[in-house]
Formats: C-alpha cells, sequence, structure tokens
C-alpha cells in the first residue's frame, strides 16, 4: 500500500512536468497549428538559466524571474523569426524548423553556459516529507503545486480575461477572429512567449530533482509531445490529463513491470489511444468539409 | 530526341556518382560518398512515403534498425548468408510496417507522427535492451558480406572505403530507379493523388488506406536496406541506428533537399551528410549551424535546395 | 424504366441538428435531376451522405436496388457512382493530364511491385490511361494544356477538369456540385452542352446548381430543399409555380431570381 | 543540377583541405565531446588539447611538435568510424586516441586495424582488448576489475545479497554485464535487477523495488551522468540505510556537488589517485604525475579534473613515450606499436601501465583504489 502510494507521488511528480510541457505544445499548437519541438528547450534554459542566475549571486526568486522574462522573450523571437515567417507550410516543415531550432538552441546553450550538468538546492529545503510510509521532497510539492497553480492562472486567463477569450476564438477559427479585429499575430507571439514561460517554470522548479544539462530539450519534448497527443492535441485539459497520466503510468510500470520498459509502456498505450480515439482523449472531433 | 526525366534524372545519377571519385584527394572521401548514398537509399524512401504519398514518419529509423541488426544476427542465430540477411531484414521490415501501418495510418499529421515516433523508439528500446540478442548500447559485430574477399580471389584488390562507394552507389541507382518507375505509374498516381486530397481520391476509387500502406511498406524496406548496408559497411551496429535523430535526419533529408524528387532528395542526403565533415574547423558551432540551415531553407526555399535552385535557374533561362 | 439512384428517408445530424432530414427522390438512367435550394439547405451534405463521405443518421441509399448506404466511397466508385465538388478537389502538383489519368484508377491496376519495376503490364496501364484522358481533355477542351501542372489553370478551366476526371470513371451515375459555379457565359454554356451529351449517353445526372436558368433549362426533374426538408418535387414548370418554393427562396433570394428563372 | 552539386563537392574539397605534409607528429583523436557521453568526452578533449599545448611548449617530441587533430563524434560510433577513417587516409596521423565509449572504440578499432595504425582506447569495455588486437590498446580499467574491485570490498565486509541499479546507457548496460559475469567468484546473488534510462527524472520506484526485496544487503549503482546523482538523492530520499556503491563512472567532484555532500556521505566507489592527490603519501609513486596534471587542468580550465580526464592523459603520456623510444618522428606505424607494447612501469593518472604482447591493458586490480565519500570529498579506505 505505501509503495503504491510512492509510486504515485514520484508519478505524479513527473507527470506535472509532462502536463506543463504538454501545455506549452497545446498553447503553441492552438494559436498557430504548430507542435513546437523546441518546447523542451525552454524547459532546459529555464533550469539552465535559473541555475546560472543563482550560482552568479543572485537570489533565488530574482534568478527565477529572470529566467522566466529571458525564455520568454526568446519564445516571442522563435515565433518572429522562425515560425511566423513560414505561415501554412506543410506539417513536415514546420516539424523540420522546430526541430531545426531546438538543435539551435541546444548548441547555443551549450556554448553560452557549459555542458556541465547543474542543479541548486530545492526552495525549501531538501529532507524529505512523509507521508503514510511513503516519502516526498518537498520539491516536488513545489512541482506540482506550481504546475496546479499554472494550469488555474490559465483557466482564469482564458475564462475571464477578454485577450484569454481573443486566444481561444484564434484558436477555434483564426479567420474569423481575424474579422471580428483580433490581431491573431499578436496572439501568436504572446502564445509562444506564454508558453516559453511555462517551459521555464517547470524546468526551474524541477532542476532540484532532476538536474539539467543543455542537452536535455529533446528528451523532454518527446515527453510533452507524447503527452500532448495522449490527451489530444490542442486541448489544455487534455495536456493535464495526457502528463499525468504518462508520468503516472511510467511509475507504475518502473515499480511493478519492469523499469527498463517504461517508457515503451508509454508509447503502447499511445499507439492503442490512437488507434481507437484518433484525436487522442480529449481532442476534439474533426469533420472533412468538402 | 529528349530525354525522359526518368532517364535524365538517372543519367545525372550514374555520372555525378562515377566523376566524383576522380576529385577524391584521399580515399577517406569513399568513405564519405557511401555514406552519402546508403543516406540516399532511406532518403529515396522518404520521397515515396512523404513526397508522393504525403505520410508523415518520425520513425523509419527503427525499420533501419531490423535491417541492420538482421544483418549482424540471422547470420548467426538462422544460418543465412550475409547477403541474404539484407533480404530477410527487408522481409522483416516489410511484415512490420504492414501489420502497424494498417491502425497508425488512419492517422492524420501530427497523430501519424506521434505514432510512428512511438514505433521507432519502441525498435530502438528493444535493440538497447535485449542485450543478450543485441549487444545492448555497444552495439554488436556484423559479419563481413565477403564482397572483398571474393574480389581479392579473382585477382581485385579493392580498399573497403572504395568497395562499398560502389556497392552503395548501386544500390542507390536502382533504388532511385524503382522509385522513379513508381511516381509515372497506377500506384505512383493513387499516391500523388491521395496526398493532393484524400476525399478526391477516395470518390475516384482510389483505395486509400491500401495504397498508404503500400507506401508505407515500400519506404520500410528503403529504410531497411539502408540500415543493412550501414551495417555491413561498418562491421558493427549499435542502437544509435535506430534512434529518434537518425528518423529526424532521414525526414530532414529529404525535405531540405526536396521531397518531391529523387534527386532533390538525394541532393539534401550529400549535403547533410558532407556538412559535418565541413563543420569540423568550427565544431563548437556544428549544431547551430545545422539548426540555422534547416529553419532557413524551410522558410525561403519550401520545395527545398533543389527544386528551388532549378526553378531559379529555370527564370534566369526565361528572361 | 426503373430508377438507378433511389433515395429514401435519408437524415443527418450535426451536433442534434438535422442538417437533412427525411429526404426521398430518385434518379433514373440518362436523366437529369437536379437538387435545389437556399444556401445552408442541405444540399451539398446532401452529396456527401449519397457519396459515402457521411454516414447517414437515418434513412437509405439504393443504387440498381442494392443498399449502398454509407458505403467506402472507393467502393461507390467501383458500382459506378462518380462525383465532382463545389470547391474543387483536385491534384494541384499534378499535370491535366495525370489528374484526368487517376481517374481511371480503378481500370488500371495499380499493383506496387509491377509499379516498382515498370513491368510492361503497369506501363501498358500507363499509355493506356494516358491515351483516354487525352481524349477526355480533348472533349473539355483542355487537350492544349494537358501537361500544365493543374495548379497553374484558371477556374473554369479546373471546373472542367474535374468533371472530365469524374468522367474518366465511366460513370453510371454522375453527382455534380455546381459545375457552373464561377463560369462566364461562354463556359456555362459549354459545361450545359457537356452534361446534355453525357445523359443522352445514357448516365444519370444528379446536379446542384445555383444557375437557374441552366437548372430550368436542362433538368428533367426537380428537388427542391430547405433547411434540410424536400419542400417541393416535379418538372422545372411545376416546381416554380410552388408557393412554398417561392416562400424559401423570398426568404434568401428575393423573388426575382426565382421569377427570372420561370421566364 | 550538376552546377550546384559540383559546386558543393569543391567547397567540400577545399573546407576539408588536402593532407599536409609531415613536418610535424600528428596525432589523432575523435571523441563524444557532445552528445550523451559528453560528460566523459569534454574533459577528455580538454586534457589532450592542454597536453599538447605544454609538451610544445616544452620543445615537443624529439624536437617536433605535436599537431592534435581531434574530431567530436557526439558518441555514435558511426560518426567515430567515419572521422578515424578521415584521420588515418586524410590527416594521415601517427596514432588515435579516442573512443569515449566502448561502442565507439569498437568502431576505430576496426579502422586501426585494417589499416594497422596504434590506436589508444579511453572506454571501459574489456571487450576493446579481450581479445588482444594488435594494434589496439586501452587506459582505463575495465568494468569487469571495477565490479571485481567493488565485490572484493563487499565480500570483505560479509555482504552476500545484493541490489543493482544500472543506467541503459552504454556505460551502465556494460558495466551491469560485466558485473553480472563474475558475482559467482565472490559468493554474491544480485538479488534486485533495476534500470532507468538515462533521462530519467526519478528513480523512486526501482528503489523501493529495491528496498522491498528480501535479504538485500547493499546496493550497487552502474552508470554515469545525471543518473546516478538522483538514484542517490532517491536513496536518501526513501531512508535506505545499506551500504552504497557506485562506479567509477562518477569518479569526479560533479557527482558529490549534484548529489549533494550529505546525500553521498558514506558511498564507496573504485577511483584512480587523481581524486585523491592531496591524500597520497609522500612516496606513492604517482603523486608526482596526479598532482602536476590536476594543478595544470584545474588552472587552465577552473573546473575539478576527473577520472575520465586522466585516461586520456595516460594514453597520450604511453604514446609520446612510445614515440620517443621510437625515436623517430615519423614512425613506421608497426614499429610504434611494438614500442607501445614495450610500455613498462610508466606511472599514469590512473595507475602503472606495463603492456605485453597479450596484455593490452597494462594494468591490474591494485590500480584501482576503493575511495569513499566523507565529507564532500574522497578518501581511500584502508
Amino acid at each position: 500500500m505505501s509503495d503504491l502510494l510512492q509510486f504515485l507521488l514520484s508519478g505524479l511528480t513527473v507527470g506535472a512536468v509532462y502536463a506543463l510541457l504538454a501545455l506549452g505544445f497545446t498553447i503553441i499548437f492552438n494559436a498557430s497549428g504548430v507542435v513546437n519541438f523546441a518546447q523542451g528547450e525552454f524547459v532546459m534554459l529555464g533550469g539552465m538559466a535559473t541555475a546560472f542566475g543563482i550560482a552568479a549571486g543572485l537570489p533565488v526568486p530574482l534568478a527565477a524571474l529572470l529566467a522566466i522574462l529571458g525564455t520568454a522573450a526568446l519564445g516571442v523571437a522563435l515565433n518572429a523569426l522562425a515560425i511566423a515567417p513560414a505561415r501554412g507550410a506543410p506539417v513536415v516543415s514546420l516539424i523540420i524548423i522546430t526541430i531545426g531550432a531546438a538543435i539551435f538552441l541546444q548548441g547555443a546553450a551549450g556554448l553560452l553556459f557549459d555542458k556541465q550538468i547543474h542543479r541548486y538546492p530545492g526552495f525549501s529545503g531538501e529532507a524529505a516529507l512523509r507521508i503514510l510510509g511513503a516519502t516526498i521532497l518537498p520539491q516536488s510539492l513545489w512541482v506540482i503545486a506550481g504546475a496546479t497553480l499554472t494550469f488555474a492562472l490559465l483557466w482564469l486567463f482564458f475564462s475571464r480575461t477578454l485577450t484569454g477569450k481573443a486566444v481561444l476564438a484564434t484558436a477555434n477559427n483564426p479567420l474569423a477572429a481575424s474579422l471580428v479585429g483580433i490581431n491573431t499575430r499578436a496572439i501568436m507571439a504572446l502564445s509562444f512567449g506564454l508558453s516559453a514561460a511555462i517551459g521555464a517554470v517547470a524546468g526551474l522548479l524541477v532542476t532540484p530533482i532532476t538536474m539539467t544539462a543543455y542537452n536535455t530539450g529533446v528528451a523532454l519534448a518527446l515527453s510533452g509531445f507524447a503527452a500532448a497527443m495522449l490527451g489530444g492535441l490542442g486541448s489544455p485539459l487534455g495536456a493535464l490529463v495526457g502528463g499525468l497520466l504518462l508520468g503516472v503510468l511510467e511509475a507504475l510500470t518502473a515499480g511493478y513491470v519492469s523499469s527498463q520498459y517504461k517508457d515503451a509502456v508509454s508509447f503502447i498505450l499511445i499507439i492503442l489511444v490512437l488507434t481507437f480515439l484518433p484525436q487522442g482523449l480529449l481532442g476534439r472531433k474533426s469533420t472533412d468539409r468538402v | 530526341m529528349q530525354l525522359k526525366p526518368k532517364y535524365l534524372s538517372l543519367l545525372i545519377l550514374v555520372l555525378l556518382v562515377a566523376a566524383a571519385p576522380l576529385f577524391f584527394p584521399s580515399g577517406f572521401y569513399y568513405r564519405v560518398g557511401a555514406l552519402i548514398f546508403i543516406n540516399g537509399i532511406a532518403v529515396t524512401g522518404m520521397v515515396i512515403l512523404i513526397g508522393y504519398a504525403g505520410q508523415i514518419s518520425l520513425g523509419h529509423a527503427g525499420f533501419a534498425g531490423i535491417g541492420a541488426y538482421s544483418c549482424a544476427l540471422a547470420p548467426v542465430y538462422l544460418n543465412i548468408p550475409p547477403v541474404a540477411a539484407i533480404a530477410f531484414g527487408a522481409a522483416l521490415s516489410a511484415a512490420l510496417a504492414w501489420v502497424v501501418g494498417r491502425p497508425i495510418l488512419k492517422l492524420h499529421g501530427y497523430y501519424l507522427g506521434v505514432a510512428t515516433l512511438g514505433l521507432g523508439i519502441l525498435i530502438s528500446m528493444v535493440l538497447l535492451n535485449e542485450a543478450q540478442w543485441t549487444g545492448g548500447p555497444d552495439g554488436i559485430a556484423v559479419p563481413d558480406l565477403g564482397l572483398r574477399g571474393l574480389l581479392r580471389d579473382m585477382g581485385l584488390r579493392v580498399g573497403a572505403g572504395e568497395l562499398w562507394y560502389w556497392v552503395a552507389a548501386l544500390v542507390m541507382i536502382l533504388g532511385a530507379w524503382l522509385a522513379l518507375n513508381l511516381f509515372d505509374s497506377p500506384t505512383g498516381r493513387a499516391l500523388r493523388a491521395l496526398h493532393g486530397s484524400e476525399v478526391a481520391a477516395r470518390t475516384i476509387g482510389i483505395d486509400v488506406p491500401r495504397h498508404k500502406l503500400h507506401a508505407f511498406v515500400v519506404s520500410a524496406v528503403y529504410a531497411s536496406v539502408s540500415g543493412s548496408l550501414l551495417a555491413q559497411m561498418n562491421r558493427l551496429i549499435t542502437p544509435d541506428v535506430a534512434g529518434f535523430m537518425h528518423s529526424v535526419q532521414m525526414v530532414t533529408m529529404a525535405v531540405l533537399g526536396g521531397v518531391s524528387s529523387v534527386l532533390g532528395a538525394i541532393f539534401g542526403a550529400t549535403i547533410l551528410t558532407a556538412l559535418p565533415q565541413l563543420l569540423t574547423v568550427f565544431h563548437q558551432y556544428e549544431h547551430m549551424v545545422l539548426g540555422l540551415v534547416m529553419i532557413l531553407v524551410m522558410i525561403f526555399l519550401p520545395d527545398g535546395l533543389l527544386p528551388s535552385i532549378l526553378k531559379r535557374l529555370k527564370g534566369r533561362n526565361e528572361e | 424504366m426503373s430508377a438507378l439512384l433511389d433515395i429514401s428517408d435519408l437524415g443527418i445530424a450535426f451536433g442534434g441538428i438535422k442538417a437533412v432530414d427525411g429526404v426521398s427522390f430518385a434518379v433514373r438512367p440518362g436523366e437529369i435531376v437536379s437538387v435545389i435550394g437556399p444556401n445552408g439547405a442541405g444540399k451539398t451534405t446532401l452529396f456527401n451522405m449519397i457519396s459515402g463521405l457521411y454516414r447517414p443518421s437515418q434513412g437509405q441509399v439504393r443504387l440498381d436496388g442494392r443498399d449502398i448506404t454509407a458505403m467506402e466511397p472507393h467502393l461507390l466508385a467501383r458500382l459506378g457512382l462518380s462525383r465532382t465538388f463545389q470547391n474543387l478537389q483536385l491534384f494541384g502538383d499534378m499535370t491535366l493530364l495525370e489528374n484526368v489519368m487517376v481517374g481511371h484508377h480503378l481500370r488500371e491496376r495499380a499493383h506496387v511491385l509491377p509499379d516498382l519495376f515498370a513491368l510492361s503490364s503497369s506501363r501498358r496501364s500507363t499509355r493506356a490511361s494516358a491515351d483516354n484522358a487525352l481524349a477526355l481533355l480533348r472533349r473539355v477542351r483542355l487537350d492544349k494544356g494537358a501537361y500544365r501542372e493543374a495548379r497553374a489553370m484558371s477556374y473554369g478551366a479546373l471546373k472542367r477538369l474535374e468533371i472530365a476526371r469524374a468522367l474518366a470513371l465511366e460513370p453510371r451515375i454522375l453527382l455534380l456540385d455546381e459545375p457552373a459555379a464561377g463560369c462566364n457565359a461562354v463556359e456555362t454554356a459549354e459545361i450545359d452542352e457537356l452534361i446534355a451529351e453525357v445523359a443522352a449517353s445514357g448516365v444519370a445526372i444528379l446536379l446542384v446548381e445555383h444557375d437557374m436558368k441552366l437548372v430550368m433549362k436542362i433538368s428533367a426533374h426537380i428537388v427542391v430543399l430547405d433547411h434540410g426538408r424536400k419542400i417541393a418535387e416535379g418538372a422545372p414548370a411545376e416546381v416554380a409555380r410552388d408557393p412554398q418554393v417561392i416562400a424559401a427562396y423570398l426568404g434568401q433570394h428575393g423573388q426575382d431570381q426565382v421569377l427570372h428563372a420561370e421566364r | 543540377m550538376s552546377t550546384p552539386k559540383s559546386l558543393a563537392l569543391a567547397a567540400i574539397l577545399l573546407a576539408m583541405g588536402s593532407p599536409a605534409a609531415l613536418a610535424q607528429i600528428r596525432i589523432g583523436a575523435t571523441l563524444a565531446e557532445t552528445g550523451p557521453a559528453g560528460a566523459l568526452g569534454d574533459p577528455e578533449a580538454k586534457t589532450l588539447r592542454l597536453l599538447v599545448e605544454q609538451i610544445n611548449a616544452a620543445g615537443g617530441v624529439l624536437g617536433e611538435p605535436l599537431e592534435l587533430v581531434l574530431y567530436d563524434d557526439g558518441g555514435d560510433p558511426n560518426n567515430a568510424r567515419t572521422y578515424a577513417t578521415r584521420l588515418v587516409e586524410h590527416d594521415e596521423v601517427v596514432a588515435i586516441i579516442g573512443g569515449t565509449t566502448t561502442g565507439t572504440s569498437l568502431a576505430i578499432r576496426s579502422v586501426a586495424e585494417d589499416e594497422e595504425i596504434p590506436f589508444i582506447s579511453l572506454a571501459g569495455g574489456i571487450e576493446i582488448i579481450d581479445p588482444v588486437h594488435p594494434f589496439t590498446f586501452k587506459t582505463p580499467h575495465t568494468d569487469r576489475m571495477a565490479c571485481e574491485k567493488l565485490f572484493e570490498d563487499m565480500q570483505a565486509q560479509g555482504i552476500t545479497r545484493i541490489g543493482m541499479i544500472s543506467g541503459t546507457d552504454g556505460f551502465g548496460a556494460s558495466m551491469r554485464n560485466q558485473c553480472l559475469d563474475v558475482t559467482a567468484g565472490y559468493g554474491i546473488e544480485i538479488a534486485a535487477d533495476e534500470r532507468y534510462a538515462p533521462g530519467d527524472a526519478d528513480m523512486v520506484p526501482q528503489l523501493t523495488n529495491i528496498r522491498n526485496t528480501e535479504g538485500v544487503q547493499a546496493v550497487l549503482n552502474p552508470g554515469f551522468g545525471a543518473g546516478p546523482a538522483i538514484v542517490t538523492r532517491n536513496y536518501r530520499q526513501l531512508g535506505i540505510e545499506l551500504p552504497f556503491y557506485q562506479s567509477h563512472g562518477v569518479a569526479g567532484q560533479a557527482y558529490i556537488d549534484l548529489s549533494g555532500a550529505e546525500n553521498a556521505e558514506g558511498v564507496r566507489l573504485p577511483g584512480t589517485a587523481l581524486l585523491i592527490a592531496d591524500q597520497l603519501t609522500e612516496d606513492d609513486a604517482q603523486r608526482a604525475v596526479v598532482t602536476a596534471y590536476r594543478d595544470a587542468y584545474v588552472g587552465r580550465y577552473n573546473e575539478p579534473v576527473s577520472t575520465f580526464g586522466g585516461y586520456a592523459h595516460d594514453a597520450l603520456a604511453i604514446l609520446v613515450d612510445a614515440i620517443t623510444r621510437n625515436g623517430e618522428a615519423d614512425p613506421d606505424p608497426v614499429d610504434l606499436r611494438d614500442a607501445i607494447e614495450a610500455t613498462a612501469g610508466l606511472v599514469g593518472t590512473t595507475g602503472t601501465y606495463s603492456f605485453a604482447a597479450d596484455d593490452h591493458l597494462g594494468l591490474d586490480l591494485t590500480a584501482f583504489r576503493l575511495l569513499q565519500i566523507q565529507g564532500g570529498t574522497w578518501s581511500e579506505t584502508p
């Protein structure tokens, strides 16, 4: 019993990171129809920038804030320089562009920072907490709380603010949105900035647990992509469900089945789900219009 | 008399392949050439899948892995001669593509992307983890094809680099010929039609799932043969051959060069295979340059390098 | 003569809203039947159900007495049902000739291995298709641009190209969705002539068209839809006099169009 | 079409240059400076660059300057083979150092053996030199020796049942295999055998399973990079009190920093003299070599030395020693190979090397020192 709880706590921590990654994918997909494989680089940059800020003597909150703002600015720049100019390109071109961006950012991070592995202490110490025979690190609570807060804020943003509704309208029908006076270009820039910021938040929260290095982005992007597709691309709720499901499934597989094939189980699940629900668990169904 | 485009393409390929060694300053260039051709084979399969049929795959390196490991394992465990192991791997890849392709080819765009990605990762995971068979991450030795020995017995002494240059070139040209045949055939037209409009293709009687599956299987065979040749040339194979980055590399080479034409895709394979060799001097910036090239080509030359260059040349001639 | 295409009580709902509801009518070989109605009446949805793209939630479609409801489109094509689309579904990267050649797909034997190795059977198929396609292009007067890419052509030319492709199937019934939309008077007249000619060869034709002049001139029978329901049916003159039809059109198009058509 | 292609070809030819005349002694290297094994290859490359500079500043070898031709293969054996071919056929080097991983080393070996060029590998896999290949040598201990060193210590502690958690990367997988191979000789049973992938964020489930396995007396974690540090943290998080053994894959200050000194306290691993340079006794043969290398490296790069940089140091030292003894600035490859094989009593950072025709490793188990982490630093267990 306490083992199960232990696995669930582990899974939730990892799942919360996947959910934030998937959320980043979803927001950008909704605004631009692009699956951004550079999303993992944002997570890496958030962690690396915070680590270097702290190493340079900045207080943790300031280092974190700078990392978020810097990464967000990079997200906006990525859109302006690489994604916006390629609007309407076929899926395969967009995949190459964002993978190209990921490779570029990884190379730049290796030069700008370094090629070592980095971490900094957890925000509330390192002593494990005990819950019903299971243990959890205080930083895991930070990750889970951070993810919860991000999803809650985003929900408020989409449902309560005019800008948020404009983002949703753009996602539903970009043409109609621009006809009613929504500046869809600005919405795209906003979405990239927002996704990058969310990625950075995930990165700086999780680095004390998982550590970070310049080349961790691609693996993160693949996990986030898988979670987003499992939940259903374009659905923030799907991102949450997909992320948590993958995280928990990996932990349970590692715990009860085989630690060697835990990633395999995730991908088998994805292929099975997509076979029966081609739009993912919570994705919108679309009908071909002819 | 005007040459049909198909034969013109083949003629250009043959001439370039035959003439290139005249300019090689050292034997090392044969190695680069052979790598280009081996990538060229996989990339020709991508032309059929992406360029003709309009389907994406982020997992074709998995089939290259099957082809490669078949060459390592089949001669040892099944007593198949190394040459036949290539065919064995191709058959295995085709069978797997056939079985898996049916459900996943119903998916579109990014959903197809993630499903093929998963397939590739599953294959590479098996190769990585079943170390008692595959040797694990450090790889496994591949039995010699015996070609060099055969030539030596015939009184011909050929260096390994040179030999594989010509073998890979031969297979690539054969592969290009097949793909060019397909382009202008009933199947090829059906594939290009379903690429243009799946709905219209269905209403004119094209069995869309069947043709997509055929393209998927054929491209898997290309990837498999490419992996087999890589394994036999290197005499050692590791799970990297089936990894995600190798899948991305195949797609990128094809699309960067021009995925709608065999010649374009092979041009892309040439550029991307040679690029790291060019960049060793600035190797710190290698990743940044590669990333930038991918982005810039897709933005400014969306049809790929070769078609865009040709269009520009044609435009100049017409002025 | 008995009906070739028999539609009974056909309907479909999207998200609880009935887009088409209980529509029935029949088309006989060589007959031109038109479906008219205001925008949003459900004409294209009806076509999509008949041609197997949408799965109806009620009713039946029969071809030659055989139930073909919600059959896969490519199987319908084998049974001789062919169609065109309101917003053109052509293959832009292919030449005009190739666009029509794929229309011959069912008579080509598309087997991947012979095609890869360019065996003589494959090359023969291609040659035969090319000859037939060229003849069809000549028939719609597009043979001069046979080797140009479809995307480079004008809208009017593409409309005719799509008809040529649909004819390449040698259909028994042809569904034409607004074949004259966006065409000038000369082109419309050509299409008019072409449709009549095809019908005369014994092909049943089901037509959706907004050009009332064309509809009234060539149709043997007209079905009028409004809000997904059939509100009238009959010979052109009868339908034009129907008060319900006039009311439906008044709501959308104004009376003069109906009057104009009636003339 | 042919114009751009031939242009590209010309560009390739230009950029790669033509083989230079031999005015100096060219040494080739292909290492995984980037990629998954970058944490190993990076210090190796830095070490070679630093040492070649130092040697040249001191007048070179036999009066000729050394030239280092170094390529980054990213840890991919296919690239490694390409670069090895380039080193031999294009750059015409006298010998090759490299192969950060066992996979890349095996790829380089087949080129080196084919072309008969001496090759010194920096990877741990025993299969690189067993069976012996005429032109291939290696400087690190084998994984098998690491396992033996650890099992020796366990045996001394009376441990017979252990849990193992290993990375699925080349290093972890290879050491796992070797450890499984030699358990019998030490009366040790591996009761739990768990794995993790290099990018994994959390190994709590695997460690929970090990903890729950009946009768486990110690835990062993073969791996390198971030993985072992995460395992160490998770180990303490779960409050496991059993003796904890790491591999030489984490023998560097980075591991202690990433794990946190308090978490790494008491961890034992097989290491080299390099990590305990200051604790070596005056009469320790390695003291001078180790201290000189450490001071130079830290002075130049301002980061701690790692065992892996030490492997590169030793490979270059062996090569320079052999070239000097052979006495020719343009050595015949076979003569150079013979000179390497004749290496005797060469003191390196890893140990003291003496090669023989049937021994291309040249180290024995005594070169390994069993280290323990105490107070955030290494100390040798008695």
